[in-house]
């Protein structure tokens, strides 16, 4: 699959240190909270299985971090980074794999349906991808009231061949609605290789059937993902429409953490081994002397101690109590 | 994060459409839109030729002029798409009010009804409110995907209100009441009735409260429970019955879910017999649940069993004697009337 | 609209003048049948609406033209053309429009829906376009068996937005199953306009979506979509995959015969009553020397004779018997 | 136009699974594809991940090796355009098995499962031979959208078939007869089951007609009639009760559509008390049906008002005591069951 744009990162002239450090802050949080969560799913933590986002993170960090704090967000399973990025707790994230009172839902929901609305977060239903047209939903209210915000929508390669894709896409199109629409290219649906998914030649190329641009970058270069978001957030936020950004990588564990993955290709582990996003963006800023041995240390040090003290809180939080659960399945 | 709409421009003042002195259904349905659509500037309409056509039946003719395309919204053929548009649309403070062609076609956006719309406020605590509306139903020679009575495939999952209004009377005020409420809500209009059934007088525009039924003819021999076309041909039937000395009760329930039990089972108590009727086939029809219902509740005043006319376990037929042997009656309800009061 | 091809029949070299005559005879009887229930429906002789096709006549003849007896077909509204081409009776046509018990569902359903699978035709519902998936299966079937049919499916653009397309688009292309979509780009969707049905620059644009090759060819130029559907077709035959074939025309009747459609452009319906594909096509072949005054004229009487004689016999049936109405729910 | 097929080489010989000698409900489920798979060169599976993954439940693991990528088509998630593929290749002769992943995405081919193939049969005469297989139910612990009841969707619409085993026994029996049955049949496999319950012994492979139940616990008090998970909990807890003296018939219906309505009312008859109980959300749960047509057709037996026993109307939930607290847990059967039995 080509990639029409290359990995950036070579110069950082013109970019805001803060925010570049900022993001890396996030990449690596993200990637301790689910390292943390893998320990957790073997050592019998969680409730259910676990869906991690391992090589996603460039993807999740670098297209939320450009989003406005009032804009919308509609991500799907592997983009802890974006929740990360918007203020979602750590323990809030592994309450709802536990089915602790404290988790978004209070136990309700499970796994990744964590999403705060109060973030500007939608949370999506199992069904993928149902937060495409709630996405379309979102950006169409911010144009009907004459507010620039845009909504940013996440799937996968697999969930491109849905009906929520398809027509969440003619109908943003059409509406010239401002969203984006971020696809995740992992290659593997569950166990479905992506040939088995699609025929077209890369899942922008998609973006034909809607008249909107499409374009494909390294989805392990989180410059060359937040490159290629931002310039559809703007168009998006100038009342020029939608478009659709496909990020590659590699979905590195299996679907869930109870799936081996051995169907996988050996190949694609070997070559994504070697692109790991957070390090790739690590020696970017170190390159630039933006990042020094030691902040480096510093950041990933916080960032275990930061899952370290959510699963602590996570643990003891109460499980909830059933009284009250035929309430609240209507609003009064 | 709902933030505070800017003033909306009404394009035109003065009703979208004029209403004749005793509205239709149809009138109706459009009257009570306009109202909340003219009161609350978060309301909007989209779906298949709402705006410059006015809707397959016209519900929504003249809405165009009047609100503009930013509030009446013509859409792609996309049921699930522009459904979970709106709940999209709702989550963040507007208030959609979406049309389905045909209720046959709610059928393609059965997905977002029941896993985004009607889970998402006991999953979350945010509010979606969102009004469904559909024409529905029988007797207009259409056939087996143009007539179909769908509030079964609906009314077992939790989280959707279940509205079907059977007078132009209620037909206003509880769609100002799905409209105004904070959940999911499927409004249901029976096609057949649309130009057929008047309203007495002029329309009142004060929202009627979802959940309460109404009894529409008083009786003392058997309840007749029911709604939408089975309200006029309920009440027909017991004027007609009254004639032979049988006093039938008619219950409208208005809408399905929430369901007025209390006023089903007083009633019931009273006549001790009962009957329900609707248009749906049989089979897991709304009448099961209002049966077993029925006998949970009054048991031991019951002096007959609970019997369910509605129309055969088939698709609805084109051909005129075909589907008149598939939907249920007006000589067949009034035969099994008799035969429950007399048994 | 762009279209890829130019309407062609300047000469008809190399082409089989019996298959000329018998594609013009097909269509005259169509547009014959159709005058002819319009005026049924204008008479009150038809139950419900009535679903037109006029001007859509070299889309539906000229594509089914390009199949083999044995192949499958699976049309859509305005595609009674096809059906003719492949032995539909008008009076059956008829009696499904009035609900007779001769009708192919014996009344039991009606209007358009008279597919008959002992002509290889599928049957399909209301839903538009349902016909879409179910013509993947057929094409499944036959290649499942090793047989080299193929299924050829017609919907209008304003179908193109809803899942059954995009799914069976999708499963089409990843399984290289031997299918043929034809789109009929009539300007609208009942009163909706093309703008707003799709923003891509054609129809068979989204043909990119699909990895699959997408053609737009005038459709009122039946020799322009038989060749390209003809290709398609011979692709797909030979095992390479499915193909989109977009004919535009214009939809020279309301959605349906209730509909007075002043919605539509004027423009739209001066420039297209200059291209009626019927007559379109008899100048072709009377320039060619394959069809004299006499010939046309006789041609024309028949056809008009045949929707006579078919309104005479659909009137006289008899409307089907309730008797056995539960019977045939189930299979036994 | 159905052709004869050409012979389909079976790619490995023996069983596509090793069965283990008390077979698991699950390998129940494979055994009997993989006999139809075996027996018929027109049966083939399709769904998401059933070939090298072998399915998410594993139901398949194997089937890609024995019969190769023409009979074991990994589909891209499409559930919509599958179910209708699927739908075409049986009308011209296949006979095609489709997974969903979960039960809960059949609501994605909602509207092909109710307007393509409940109706096609019914409107054409064409029979539409389709089988579709799905993993259901809660106790998992997987939340509102992985652990949903969907019978109720279906149930009301004419033209489709209903399957749900409550034993490993019945999984292969029936759903061999759901395959080779003409019609559209929902074959929904309790996951909670799929690993937990044993066959006795070997499995037959002998079909089990469609719309027989079974008495699978005599009694004389009250019958419990049930499906599916209830099954082994209704007998179990009838063992319990008949230690303190509660004798009680357990009757599984095995099938909802066709519902064998004569042995659920002979043994109402006899008991002249009846429960129903079902794991999905009470308000118009299949118990709806089976209530009101207790009391239609054995009334007068009735000492008694049918009870329900079902889920909340709530989604469900992920939490365990919040799940719990909504999905029928056996203390509260064997409660209502003595309550029925002795008031
Ligand atoms: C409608 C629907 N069908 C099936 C599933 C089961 N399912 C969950 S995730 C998944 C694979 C998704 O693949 P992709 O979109 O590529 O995302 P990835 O997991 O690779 O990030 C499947 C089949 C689902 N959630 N929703
Ligand atoms: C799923 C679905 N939604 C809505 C309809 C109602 N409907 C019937 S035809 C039609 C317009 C179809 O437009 P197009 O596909 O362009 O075909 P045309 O009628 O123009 O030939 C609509 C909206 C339908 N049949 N099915
Ligand atoms: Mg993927
Ligand atoms: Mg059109």
């Amino acid at each position: 699959m080509s990639k029409d744009k290359k990995a950036t990162g070579d110069s950082l002239e013109g970019r805001d240190p803060e925010l570049l450090r900022r993001i890396y802050e996030v990449m690596v949080l993200t990637r301790a909270v689910e390292d943390r969560m893998v320990a957790m799913y073997r050592g019998g933590d969680l409730l259910g299985s676990l869906y991690t986002g391992h090589w996603h993170e460039a993807i999740s960090v670098g297209a939320a971090s450009c989003l406005r704090p009032d804009d919308y967000l509609a991500p799907i399973h592997r983009d802890l980074g974006a929740h990360l990025w918007r203020g979602m707790e750590p323990w809030q994230v592994m309450a709802s794999f536990m089915g602790k009172a404290t988790s978004p839902t209070g136990g309700r929901d499970g796994t990744l349906h964590y999403g705060r609305l109060d973030l500007g977060i939608y949370n999506l239903p199992s069904h993928i991808p149902a937060n495409f047209p709630v996405a379309t939903g979102m950006a169409f209210a911010a144009k009907y009231r004459g507010e620039d915000k845009v909504c940013l929508a996440f799937c996968g390669d697999g969930s491109t061949s849905r009906a929520d894709f398809h027509e969440s896409l003619t109908i943003a199109s059409v509406q010239k609605l401002p969203n984006v629409f971020v696809i995740e290219n992992n290659q593997y649906a569950y166990s479905t290789p992506v040939r088995l998914t699609s025929h077209s030649d890369t899942f922008s190329a998609k973006a034909a059937a809607y008249g909107i641009p499409g374009v494909t970058v390294d989805g392990t270069d989180v410059l060359a993902v937040r490159d290629a978001v931002d310039e559809a957030v703007t168009r998006a936020r100038a009342g020029d429409g939608p478009s659709i950004v496909e990020g590659v990588t590699m979905r590195m564990h299996g679907h869930a953490e109870h799936d081996p993955a051995d169907y996988v290709v050996k190949e694609l582990f070997e070559e994504y081994s070697k692109k790991d996003p957070v390090e790739l963006f690590e020696n970017v800023l170190r390159k630039a002397g933006l990042l020094d041995d030691d902040t480096a240390r510093k950041v990933r040090d916080e960032a275990r101690q930061s899952a370290i003290a959510a699963r602590r809180k996570a643990l003891a939080d109460p499980m909830p109590e059933p009284g009250n659960i035929e309430e609240g399945v209507y609003a009064d | 994060m709902p933030t505070e709409a800017p003033p909306v421009p009404v394009l035109k003042s003065g009703p979208a459409q004029e209403l004749s002195a005793n509205p239709t259904y149809l009138e109706a349905v459009g009257a009570a839109l306009d109202h909340e659509m003219e009161r609350d500037p978060d309301v909007f309409i989209l779906g298949e030729d709402v705006g410059q056509f006015g809707g397959a039946f016209k519900v929504t003719k003249g809405f165009l002029d009047k609100y503009g395309p930013r509030r009446v919204v013509d859409t792609p053929i996309a049921e699930t798409g522009f459904t979970g548009l709106a709940a999209g649309a709702s989550l963040v403070g507007l208030r959609p009010v979406v049309e389905f062609q045909f209720a046959d076609f709610i059928s393609c956006a059965f997905d977002p009804i029941i896993n985004v719309l009607a889970r998402h406020h006991w999953r979350t605590g945010d509010p979606m409110p969102v009004t469904m509306r559909a024409p529905f139903g029988g007797r207009l020679r259409a056939g087996p995907t143009h007539s179909q009575s769908v509030e079964s495939y609906f009314a077992h999952v939790p989280g959707l209100k279940i509205v079907m209004p059977g007078t132009p009377e209620d037909a206003a005020g509880l769609l100002i009441s799905s409209i105004r409420d904070d959940n999911p809500t499927l409004y249901l209009e029976n096609k057949y009735l649309y130009r057929r059934l008047r309203a007495t007088g002029p329309l009142s525009m004060e929202p009627i409260p979802l959940g309460v039924a109404k009894v529409v003819h008083e009786g003392r021999d058997v309840t007749l429970i029911t709604y939408s076309a089975g309200v006029h041909q309920g009440v027909e039937i017991a004027q007609e019955l009254a004639k032979e000395g049988i006093s039938v009760e008619v219950v409208d329930v208005r809408t399905l879910v929430p369901l007025d039990v209390e006023t089903i089972v007083n009633s019931v108590r009273k006549t001790s017999r009962a009957v329900v009727l609707h248009e749906a086939a049989k089979r897991l029809g709304y009448g099961a649940e209002i049966a077993a219902t029925i006998q949970e509740e009054a048991f031991w005043h019951l002096d007959h069993p609970i019997v369910r006319i509605a129309a055969k376990n088939t698709p609805t037929a084109t051909s005129p004697p075909l589907e008149d042997a598939i939907i249920p009656q007006p000589a067949e309800i009034a035969e099994t009337l008799r035969k429950v009061a007399r048994e």
